[in-house]
Parts: structure tokens; sequence; C-alpha cells
């Protein structure tokens, strides 16, 4: 049994190599920020590593060596203590702590340094950084572009290869914003701003996450950040800001009728193109979600579920279920219908 | 062993002459004190009161002064000069150094501005 | 040990009787170890008060606010129960235990004083328009000087209780602690009201 | 009271007045064993809901409550309690007393935690425990609807005050009872680290109860510090919180470190080595708790150069717990290693505490910390360190000083099967965390998706769980089919310190005759240097005894009745309930209370039986 200390700092090694799914686990890091941080999480496994080494080869010699075998009976020398040791044991820790400490205070500052890109951007790039305002609802996320006017709701589009720089806030509690693969996470605080920045090189979905308890359904909190090639970025951009006809002037009649539904039901809280309220996640793009509600799969049954019952999915969100009275079976199948018509991407 | 102590037995008797003598020293050092509290006092007000002096001298001014006061508190009329206070003088001054620790933070770090 | 050292001396007048015996010590020093205690729960305090100093949204601010002439009155009055109080305990330690009743019954008059202002200053300030939920500033500001406040009445519940029990018992090793201790708390509270007087009004003023 | 009146009280009567230190110390153990049950209790049905992916065992509001719960409880109503029970019953014989510094505030204190943590608990049955964590992060807890949150504002307020008044009464103890010859560097280090570890509660409770305060006049009084819209300030509170929470995992461990130098020692036969190392390096522990709080915020938005800072200073408290592991690894050196159940707990700290610790250092790190924290990885942390060193702390302390605390000797074979089975258990629930939160897993889920890679970890960690579990039942079983090993119960390991001096159970008076300390390790110097028995240091003579007193219960009552008027808001409530604490207080105060003596006779009896 004692030997299984010396197992574990192998299996750490071997564990710690690529685990988890992609785009979720910091263990895979994207981006220059993420991996910034997954080669300080390297180096300070490392370290430690060295000093469970030592610890535990001490410690399984000591054990080993000096157990009370039988018959002994003898009075061990009562030792006082040894000064040169003391003096060892306390510098070699302060060396290794250095080697951690120099490095983590640099790219704390790196980090922080959200930076104004202007002089990169001499070099002939057309976007050099967008920023991004998140801020955080109980429990959903809003992406408000200021550059561009619009505003997302659960997914953020991103250029690749292009600085993001993220001004968090809330709009209630604390919540937090975390995407593994593409950077650590930054609290949206209620009542002040907090920023970070990051890059994704590869198109992608990456899965976010809500790392601060908020409330019953802070579980669920999920987002997606989606890496889009800078002219896909561009479209999907310009579309949100005025979206196609099939979005704000449906054709088909399932479709025109769940319009309608939903000028008279949702539109107080959810907007579409420019209409509407930002009570709930704006849903212009809804029909190109990743997931609905953040975290379920989009199917229609899920989508209806999600309606009628939502209290049940998300105890404590703000949107009210709707019950057949409220909105009856022939309307909710136009309602789908059309919710899933809103697509922006693909004409 | 057979008489134990009666300690809600009134103290009688008069102290030592030496203590006396402390005692009446020790009332001239109290009164000094107090008439240098109530100077200190009076110039923090004044300073402020009399918006003669400019602000960014008169807030560091005053808040020296606070600290000296406290000092006569805490040394004289609470005697932690005494001997045999040493564990005194140790719980209080690390009671204050944590305390300045916490108003600093709250001062400072609380997300308004970032350091 | 410690008893017997009592035995000694039993009923004389020791130099230093609040320290005569082992119970005596222990109230003493556990004492100030609560005042330590007691020190950084102000620092919370004022830290919570000066962190949210400018939090005063329409409300009324500090310069609206502030009388500094009464606050200098209530803060001559704590600094002189102080020296009420320093007077008792030398008069404790020469025997006089007449002179400790008087000289404290000065000091809680003195800390009546203090409490009637204080009452009037909150009432004033409420009537102009700052109430305890009206905005961050006065929520923190009402809480800090509303804690010592409390603290300045518990000390004259406190050492009425003592005057009033032990009015007849003349100085003994038991009470000789207890009014010692009192008094030490009382010099606290006017440690803290020091800060107070400057950080809260002198800077809200000033600053 | 006189003797004889002293002597014939009914056994209940006894122990709701008792301020003897040693029943308060055996109460304090009690009352945090049923907590820690309750709270494993709760970690258990958590472990049990995320055993599967979206898995419905329970609620997500109900898993926030039971998540709140175990924490707070753990933390507040178990660990500390228990420690607080060893050191009550402990230091006093460790330094040669007779008694604590102030046997009605201790009993004072033990009846308000116990009344705090009941009242916590009450909670569960009126609407909701309390559902924002244990760190009760504001807004969501100034908001939180229900009384939850209130109770838990209150419950932790008296306990807190408990603890307060327990941490001073520790150190007038120390510094003002030692028996004659144990000068501050003779103490052994158990009573070195609960010093130190009552330092920090003194200096570290204030902020709690000015949080808890401003949190209670929040809710109930309409306060606005939190308030945004008001100009509140949000992160007040977390400084506040952790101003007081960080200090208080040294509170838990120092007591800990203190119950291995001892456990060490004694069964490697050795003296501990670099006694004074040992000793500075507990101050310096201490004294580097108060000055690392932040790091609990790196992600608030402080700054780098707060961060920064915070993070290098965290850093820095590797080393004197570095120099702790190694001194006790050299006491082991060179010493004759007898493998007791007590000293397997001891060994089997030192690896598990070395690796909660080198991953607390890992979390210093703040620009890892960003992916770090608030994932399973923290989960992961903290519970090595707790548990690895805590609560095998806790457990090895039982098995060594239950002889002296309720005379007999727990049983080894049962006690072998618990320990391997926990440490097991324990390291099989949270050795996988630490993947599981860099794989993308938030603490404080509900439940998490399939899909993710999840899954075979947390159901590894559940059974780990359950693992725990078993071992835990065994550990109660041994403590009933034990009590026939009644004999060598007074000194059973060769002791080295004045507890083994006593005969088991310690009589009421501790110490027939002040003893008189010649060295470290006082009884092992008279075994080895005299003649096996300690030098008294005073006539064997009338012993002066506090009375009992009935009085700190119901100071403790009125402050429950009050609180449950300011949660309901019922004013003649909070009257009659502070009527009753203030009115007892006063009582006290007002009547005088010498205590009685036991007569010389009787003590010469009791030393000629024993
Ligand atoms: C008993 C309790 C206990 C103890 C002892 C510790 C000890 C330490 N803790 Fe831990 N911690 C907690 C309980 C504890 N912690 C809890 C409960 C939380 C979470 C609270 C919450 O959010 O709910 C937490 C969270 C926590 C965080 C915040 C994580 C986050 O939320 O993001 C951090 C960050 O710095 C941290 C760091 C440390 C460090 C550096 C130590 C150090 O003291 C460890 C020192 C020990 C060693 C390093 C091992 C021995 C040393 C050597 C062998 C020498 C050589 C070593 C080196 C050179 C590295 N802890
Ligand atoms: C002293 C502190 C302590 C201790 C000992 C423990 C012990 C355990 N904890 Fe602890 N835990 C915390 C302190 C502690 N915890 C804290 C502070 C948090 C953070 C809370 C927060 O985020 O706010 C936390 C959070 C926490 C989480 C994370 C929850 C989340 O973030 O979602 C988990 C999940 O696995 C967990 C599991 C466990 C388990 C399995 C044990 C086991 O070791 C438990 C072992 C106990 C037993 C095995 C006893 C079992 C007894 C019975 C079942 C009853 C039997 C009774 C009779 C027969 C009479 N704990
Ligand atoms: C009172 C406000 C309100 C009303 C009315 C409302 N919603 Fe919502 N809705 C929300 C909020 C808030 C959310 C975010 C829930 C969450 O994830 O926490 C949401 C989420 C959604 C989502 C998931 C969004 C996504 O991005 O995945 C859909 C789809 C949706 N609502 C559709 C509707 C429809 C259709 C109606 C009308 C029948 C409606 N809502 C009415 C507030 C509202
Ligand atoms: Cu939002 Cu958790
Ligand atoms: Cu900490």
């Amino acid at each position: 049994m004692k030997y299984i200390w010396r197992l574990l700092p192998i299996s750490f090694i071997l564990l710690m190599t690529g685990c988890g799914v992609e785009n979720l686990s910091a263990l895979d890091p994207q981006g220059p920020v993420a991996e910034m941080q997954y080669s300080l999480i390297q180096l300070s496994l490392y370290i430690m590593i060295f000093v469970m080494v030592i610890v535990f080869s001490i410690y399984i010699f000591v054990i080993y060596r000096f157990r009370e075998k039988p018959g002994d009976t003898h009075i061990p020398k009562q030792v006082h203590g040894n000064r040169t040791l003391e003096i060892i044991w306390t510098t070699i820790p302060i060396l290794l702590l250095l080697m951690l400490a120099i490095p983590n205070v640099m790219d704390t500052f790196t980090l922080a340094d959200v930076g104004v890109t202007d002089e990169e951007a001499g070099e002939g790039e057309e976007i050099d950084h967008i920023t991004i305002d998140v801020t955080a609802h109980q429990f959903w996320w809003e992406f408000d572009y200021p550059e561009y006017e619009i505003t997302s709701g659960q997914e953020m589009y991103i250029p690749t290869d292009t600085r993001i720089i993220i001004n968090l806030q809330s709009s209630d509690v604390i919540h937090s914003f975390w995407v593994p693969a593409l950077a650590g996470k930054q609290d949206n605080v209620p009542g002040i701003e907090n920023d970070m920045w990051f890059e994704a090189p590869e198109e992608g979905v990456y899965m976010g996450k809500c790392t601060e308890l908020c409330g019953p359904s802070h579980w669920q909190m999920d987002f997606k950040v989606i890496a889009v090639d800078p002219d896909t970025f561009d479209t999907w951009a310009t579309n949100m800001a005025e979206p196609p006809e099939q979005v704000t002037d449906p054709e088909g009649e399932v479709a025109v009728d769940g319009r309608g539904v939903f000028e008279q039901s949702c539109i107080s809280c959810h907007a579409v193109g420019d209409e509407g309220g930002n009570t709930g996640p704006n849903l212009t793009n809804y029909g190109e979600r990743e997931a609905l509600a953040g975290y379920l799969d989009p199917t229609d049954e899920n989508l209806e579920a999600w309606l009628r019952d939502t209290q049940e999915y998300k105890p404590g969100n703000e949107m009210p279920n709707f019950n057949h009275d409220a909105i009856n079976d022939e309307e909710m199948e136009a309602l789908i219908a059309y919710l899933n018509e809103l697509k922006i991407l693909e004409d | 062993m057979s008489s134990h102590v009666d300690p809600s037995a009134p103290l009688q008797g008069e102290p030592t002459k030496n203590t006396q003598r402390k005692l009446k020293k020790e009332m001239r050092t109290q009164l000094v004190s107090f008439v240098l509290m109530i100077f200190i006092t009076s110039m923090a007000f004044l300073s402020i009161a009399s918006d003669a002096i400019p602000s960014g001298f008169a807030i560091p001014f005053i808040l020296l002064l606070a600290a000296i006061q406290v000092t006569l508190q805490l040394y004289f009329f609470m005697h932690m000069n005494e001997k045999g206070t040493a564990w005194v003088n140790i719980m209080i001054w690390s009671g204050l150094f944590i305390a300045v620790l916490t108003v600093a933070a709250l001062m400072l770090l609380i997300g308004v501005v970032k350091y | 040990m410690a008893e017997n050292e009592a035995m000694e001396q039993q009923q004389t007048l020791p130099p230093n009787p609040e320290k005569a015996t082992l119970e005596g010590r222990n109230k003493y020093l556990g004492f100030w170890f609560f005042l330590g205690g007691e020190t950084v729960l102000f620092g919370s305090l004022f830290g919570t008060y000066l962190g949210l100093r400018s939090g005063v949204l329409d409300g009324p601010g500090p310069a609206d606010l502030f009388h500094l002439d009464l606050v200098f009155i209530m803060t001559m009055i704590l600094l002189t129960s102080s020296l009420t109080s320093v007077f008792a305990v030398i008069n404790m330690k020469r025997g006089n235990y007449k002179g400790l009743l008087i000289w404290m019954w000065a000091t809680v008059a003195l800390g009546v004083a203090f409490l009637v202002f204080e009452i009037y200053e909150f009432y004033e300030y409420y009537h102009q328009g700052l109430g305890f939920s009206t905005s961050a500033f006065a929520s923190a500001f009402y809480t800090l000087v509303g804690t010592h406040g409390a603290h300045v009445l518990f000390g004259v519940l406190w050492i009425t209780t003592l005057l009033i029990r032990y009015r007849k018992s003349g100085l003994t090793l038991t009470n000789a602690p207890k009014f010692y201790t009192a008094v030490l708390y009382w010099h606290f509270i006017d440690v803290v009201w020091v800060f107070i007087f400057t950080v809260v009004y002198l800077l809200g003023i000033g600053g | 009271m006189s003797y004889e009146k002293a002597q014939s009280k009914n056994v209940i009567w006894d122990w709701l007045t008792t301020v003897d230190h040693k029943k308060i110390g055996i109460m304090y153990l009690a009352g945090g064993a049923f907590f820690f049950a309750l709270g494993g209790l709760e970690a258990i049905l958590m472990r049990i809901q995320l055993m599967f992916p979206e898995f419905s065992f329970v609620q997500a509001q109900t898993f926030n409550e039971l998540l709140t719960m175990h924490g707070t409880t753990m933390i507040f109503l178990a660990a500390m309690p228990l420690l607080f029970g060893f050191m009550n019953f402990i230091i006093p014989l460790q330094i040669g007393a007779r008694d604590v510094a102030f046997p009605f505030l201790n009993a004072l204190g033990f009846w308000l935690f116990l009344f705090g943590g009941l009242l916590l608990n009450v909670s569960w049955f009126v609407g909701g425990a309390p559902d924002a964590g244990w760190t009760a992060y504001v807004p969501l807890s100034s908001e939180s609807p229900g009384h939850g949150l209130d109770y838990y504002v209150l419950g932790l307020q008296v306990g807190g005050l408990g603890t307060l008044i327990g941490g001073i009464n520790f150190l007038v103890t120390i510094i003002n009872m030692r028996a004659p010859g144990m000068s501050m560097m003779r103490m052994p280090l158990f009573t070195w680290s609960s010093f130190v570890a009552s330092m920090l509660i003194l200096f570290a409770f204030p902020a709690l109860t000015i949080g808890l305060l401003l949190l209670m006049l929040e809710r109930l009084f309409g306060g606005t510090f939190f308030a945004v819209d008001f100009g509140g300030n949000v992160i007040i509170w977390q400084h506040l919180f952790w101003i007081f929470g960080h200090p208080e995992v040294y509170i838990l461990i120092l007591p800990a470190f203190g119950i291995f130098s001892e456990i060490l020692p004694t069964f490697a036969k050795k003296r501990l080595f670099g006694y004074s190392a040992m000793v500075f390096a507990t101050l310096i522990i201490g004294f580097l708790g108060f000055m690392v709080w932040a790091h609990h915020m790196f992600t608030v938005g402080m700054g780098p150069v707060a961060n920064a800072i915070f993070a290098v200073a965290t850093m820095a408290i590797a080393v004197p717990t570095g120099i702790k592991i190694f001194n006790w690894l050299l006491t082991l050196w060179g010493g004759r290693i007898q493998f007791t159940t007590a000293n397997l707990f001891a060994l089997g700290f030192i690896p598990s505490f070395v690796m909660g610790g080198v991953t607390g250092v890992m979390l210093a790190t703040s620009a890892a910390n960003y992916q770090f924290h608030d994932t399973y990885f923290v989960v992961a942390h903290f519970h090595y360190v707790i548990i690895g060193g805590v609560v095998l702390g806790l457990f090895g302390g039982a098995f060594y000083w239950w002889p002296k605390m309720f005379g007999y000797r727990l049983n080894e074979t049962l006690g072998k099967w618990f320990f391997w089975l926990f440490l097991t258990g324990f390291h099989l629930t949270f050795f996988v965390q630490h993947f599981l939160g860099l794989m993308g897993m938030q603490r404080r889920v509900a439940s998490y998706l399939g899909g993710q890679g999840l899954e075979s970890m947390n159901f590894i960690s559940t059974m780990g769980a359950f693992l725990m579990t078993i071992a835990f039942i065994l550990f109660l079983i041994n403590i009933f089919v034990s009590t026939n090993n009644k004999e060598n119960a007074a000194d059973p390991w060769d002791g080295r310190t004045l507890e083994w001096t006593t005969p088991s159970p310690v009589p009421e008076y501790n110490f027939a005759q002040t003893p008189l300390v010649r060295d470290l390790d006082a009884y092992w110097y008279e075994k080895y240097e005299g003649d096996g028995k300690m030098k008294a240091a005073e006539p064997l003579g009338d012993i002066h005894m506090p009375n009992g007193t009935i009085l700190p219960v119901l100071i403790s009552l009125g402050l429950i009745i009050a609180s449950f008027g300011f949660i309901y808001m019922v004013i003649p409530l909070i009257i009659a309930g502070l009527g009753v604490t203030f009115g007892s207080m006063f009582v006290r105060s007002i009547k005088e209370d010498h205590g009685y003596h036991i007569p010389v006779e009787e003590i010469k009896r009791d030393k000629e039986e024993g």
C-alpha cells in the first residue's frame, strides 16, 4: 500500500496530458491566453511533483528503515534538531517558489493588460481587436458588440486570430465568465467593470460556463464562443444588425402565424432584429443555435418542452411557463417553425 | 491550610509610601496627558474647521494627531507602558496591524479602481 | 500558587489590587485580549465606512450633515470621562474606595451626556433626510457610529451595575479587577471615538 | 456551595451546569461528532446526486442548500468544535493546570456553539436552509428569498461568539496558568499550536462578526451596504469574509499539526526534531495567514498588482509549512516507529497533506488561478488539506487521547480497518476531482451534462465517498465495542507530556499537586532522567474549585430566542430573548460566586485508590 505514493506523481502526468473533451478542457488550450495559463500550470505541476518526490522518498525510506522490529525495545537517541538542515529546507523551497513566482507575476500583468492594440494594427490588418460587453443575467448571457451595435444571446461569435477584449458586467448577482479552452475566468460583478482578453486561432465552438454560484440554475448557465473566419464574422455581424427578410418578414404560412404568436407573447422580452425587449436573450439567430437555453439540444421537442415548462428546466429564471391556455398546440407548432426559421448566416 | 482567602472582605490599610509617591507622580502624568489630548483634539478640530490649512496638508496632519492621541491613551491612561504588559502590547499591536490591513483593503481593493 | 500569594496579603491593600489574585490577572489579560479583537471589529467597520463613504447617491453627504461644533463637544465630553475614570483607578490604588465610586459616577454621568448628544445628532440627521436605507453611506455611517454608541451604552450600564452592586462593599479582591476592566473598556471606547471624530467627521468635512 | 453539595447532583443537571473543562471538552466532542455525521450525510447526498450526469436525486435548490449546509456545518460545527474538544480537555492537562482561566466563559462558549448550530439547522424544517454557499457571497445571499440566509447569519453569529470566547479563554489559560517550570519554550506543541490558533481566532472572528452584522442589517433592516443601486459595493463582503475565512483554515490546521506533533514523537519514541523551529514555523504560518486572504479573490478584479502581491505572499506559506513537514520526517528518522492506529493517522497525514498543500501553491499562482478558481480543482485542494490534515488529525487525536478522556482504549484492529478504508476512500473521492476541475467542471453545480467526459470520474468520486461512510461507521462501532478495554488506560503509549501523569479518568481537580516541570516532554524526562514520577511544586492541600451554573445555558438560550425574534421580526420575542440573556449576565455579575474547596482528605483518599 505504501508504494502507491510512488505511483501517484506518475499517474498525475499520464492523466494530465490531453484530458477531457476538446474545446472544453483547460488541459487542451487553444489560443495564447489559455496556452500561457496551461504552461504555468505545467510549470507549477513539475515543481510540485519534484517536491512530492523528495518528501515521499524520505518518507518511505524512514518508515521502512525505522519501523519497530519485533522484540526491539531500544530507546532511540533523543535528538534536538539541526541548524544546517533547517537552513537547507528553508532555502530550497524559497528557490523553488521563486521559479514559480517570477513567471507568474509576469503573466499576471500580461493577462491584465487588455491593451488597445492600435500600434499593432498599423501593419495592415483590417480589424485588430473587437470589444464585446458581456452582461450576465440569471441565468443567461448577453453579448453586446458596441462597435457593431449588435446584441447576441447565449452565443458569442468571434473572428479567429483577433484579439477579443471582453468587458464584464452583471445585471443581478455575481457570475463568472469562463471558456476553459480559450481563457481563464473573470467575474461579472454588479456595479463593477472587469475586463479580460483572449484570441482563438482555430475555428470552432468553445464551451463556456458560469463559475460563480448564482442561484438554482447556476449549473445550466452555459454558453458558447463560436470562432469563425473573419469573413463569416463580418457577414454575421452585418446580418445581425440588419437581419434578412426571412427573419423580420417570414414567408410560409406556419412561420407567419408563428411570428404572430411571437409578437403577442414573446416580443416584450425577446428581440428579433431591432424589435423587442431585452429581458431575455436576443433570438435573431435562434435557428442557428448550438444549444437551446445554453445547454439543451435545440430540437423541436426540447423547444416545446422548454416553452411549456421553463421553470422546470431552469428554476428561477425570468421566463414564464406557457401552458395550453396561453399558447395552444397549433400556435405552438407555428411558433416553433418560426423560431427555427430564424437564421442569418445561410440564405 | 484550613484558612481560605475571603475574596469579598474589604481591603484594609494604606498603600506603602513608595506606592503613594508613584501614584502622585502618575496623577501628574495623567493630567499632563489629558491636557495634551485636549490640545491635540482642538488642533485637529481647528485645522479642519478654520479652513485655513489646505486639505492636502490637513488630512495627514489630523491622522497623525489621532495616532499620537491614541498612543497617549494606550500608554498612559491604559498603562501599556508598565512592566509585565508584553502580552498586552503584542495583542493590541497585532489587532491594530490587522485592522490597518482591513481598512486599506476595503478602501483600495473593492474593484472600483484596479491596482 | 496564586491563591497563596493572595493569602499572605490577605486583607491588606496590595499595590495593584486588580492583579493581586490569579482570577484578577486572568480577567485583566483576557479583557485586554478582548480589546485586541475589538480593534479588528472596529477596523472592519471603519473599512466598510471608508469604502462606502462616497456612495451618497441623492441623499445628503457628510459635508451637508455634520455639525463639527456639536461633535467637538461630544469629543471633549468623552475625553473628560476618560480622565475621570483614570482618577477612579488612582483612587482605587490609594485604597480610597469612596473616591473610586465618586469618580466612576462622574464617568457614567459624562457617558450619559455623550449618549444624549448622539441621539440628538442622529435625530437631526434623520430629519435632514438621512435614513438608514437612504444610501450606502448612510447605512455605513449609522452602523459605525451606532456600534460605537452601543458600546458606550453598554459601558454605562455595566459600570452602573457595578456601582450599585458594590456601593457598600468596600474595595475587595473581587471587585477591584471588575472596576479596572470596566475602566479599560471605557478608555477603549474613547480611543475608538478619537478615530471616529477624525476619520468620519473631520475628514467628512475636510477631506 | 459546600463540597458535599457539589457532589450530590443528578447527572443531566450536572452536565448542563458543569464548568469543568474536561466535561466541556467531551461535550464539544459529542456535539462536533454529531454535526460531522450530519455534514457527512449532506456530503453523501450531494455525491449521490453527482454520481450520474443530469441525475435527479435531489432538486437544484435542495442541492444548493445541501452544499451550503455541508460546508458551513463541517467548518463551523464539526471541525472547529472537535478541535475545541481536544483543546479543552488536553491543554490544561498538558500545562499542569487545574482548570482553564475562565470556566464560566468556557461553558458559555460551548452552549453558544451548540445552540448556534442547532439554530442553523432549524432552517431545514421551516422553509429551506441557506443556499448561497458557505461563503454567502452578496448579493446572492443578501437577496436570497425566504429565511434560510437569516438562519445562516444568526446561527453563525451566535456560534462565532462562542468561538471568540473560547479563543480568549485558551490564550489566557496558556499564558497565566502554566505549572512552575513550564516556560513557553517547554510547552508541548499541541498547546503551542492551539495558542497560535487562538490568536488567529481572536483577530479573525471579529471580521466575520462585522460581515454577518452587515448582512443581517441588509436583510432585516434595510441596510444598503451591498445594494449597488444605493451606492453599495459587493466586494466588501468578500474581503470581510476572507479576512476571516483564510485565517480560519489555519485555525483548523494548526491544532491538527499540534496533534501530529504529539503523536509522532510518542510513537517514534523520539523527541520532536527541531522543537524551536516548529514553534517558530507555527508563528510564521499564523502571521502569514493574515496576509493572503485575497487569494480567494483573484478573479474579482482587484488588479494585477494586488493579485501579484497576494500570490507571492500566499506562496510564502509553503516555506514554514515545509519546515514542519521536514521536521516531522526527521523526528521519525532514527526512531522506533510503532504502527498504532493513532500513528497510522499521523503517518497517513504526511503524504496526503503535502499533496493538498502543493495544489494550494498551484492555486496561489494567480495567472493560473483564473483556470482553477471555482472548479473542482479547488474542491480537491481543500478536501486534501482539510481531510488529509484536519480530519486525519482529529481521528488520530481521538485514538491517541481516548484512553485519557474516556478511561478505555479503542480497539486497534477495528481502528486499522477504519484507517485504511477511510484513507482509500478519501483519495478515491478527491484525487480525481483535480482533473474534473481542469476538464471544465465548475464547483457548486447541482448536476452536469453527459458527453463532456465528466461521468466516470464523478462516479469514482462517489464510490470513494461511500467507502468513507463505511469507514466512519466502523469508527462508531469501535466506540461502543471497546468499552471494556480498561486496563492500562492512564499511560498506554509511554507518553511524554504531563497529561499522561494523571489517572484515567482524570479527577476533577486534574492534579492533586501542581507538578514541577524540569524539561520539554516533562514526563519523559522524569521517566528517563528522574524516578518516573513528577516532582510536586506545592504541598498537598485543599483545592479550590468553581461552582457549576446554569447561567451559560440561559444566556445562550436567550440569544436563540432573540434570533427567532429577529428572523421573523417579532419584537416581543426579541425583547424577551435579550431579556433572558442580559438578565442572566446581570445575575452573573451581581452574584459573587467564590466556588468551593475539595478537602485535602478527599484528595488523599483519591490518591490512595488511584
Ligand atoms: C485546512 C485548511 C486549509 C489549508 C491548510 C490550506 C492551505 C493552503 N491553501 Fe487553501 N483552501 C482551503 C483550505 C485550506 N487551505 C479552503 C477551505 C479553500 C476554499 C474555500 C472556498 O472557496 O470555499 C481553499 C482555497 C485556496 C485558494 C483559493 C482557490 C480559489 O478559490 O481559487 C488558494 C489560492 O491560493 C489556496 C492556497 C493555499 C495554500 C498556498 C496553502 C498552504 O498553506 C499550503 C502549504 C503546504 C505545502 C506547500 C506542503 C508542504 C510543503 C513542503 C513540502 C515544502 C516545499 C513546497 C514547495 C516549495 C511548494 N487555498
Ligand atoms: C471540515 C470540512 C469538510 C469535510 C470534513 C468535508 C468532507 C466531505 N466533503 Fe466537503 N466541503 C467543505 C468542507 C468539508 N467537506 C466545504 C467548506 C465545501 C464548500 C462548500 C461550498 O462550496 O460552499 C465542501 C464542498 C464539498 C463538495 C463540493 C460541492 C460543490 O461544489 O458542488 C463535495 C463534492 O463532492 C464535497 C464532498 C465531501 C465528502 C464526500 C466528504 C466526506 O469526507 C465526508 C465524510 C463523512 C462521512 C463519511 C460521515 C458519514 C456519516 C453518515 C452518512 C451518517 C452515518 C451516521 C450514523 C450511522 C449515526 N464537499
Ligand atoms: C418575461 C420575459 C420572457 C417572456 C415573456 C418570454 N421569454 Fe423566453 N426567455 C426569457 C429569459 C429570461 C430567457 C433566458 C432563460 C435562461 O436561459 O436563463 C429566455 C429564454 C428563451 C429561449 C432560449 C434562448 C436561447 O438563446 O437558447 C427561447 C427559445 C425563448 N426564451 C423563447 C420564448 C418564446 C417563444 C416566448 C413566447 C412564447 C418567450 N420566450 C417569452 C424571458 C422571456
Ligand atoms: Cu451565473 Cu452561475
Ligand atoms: Cu485561503
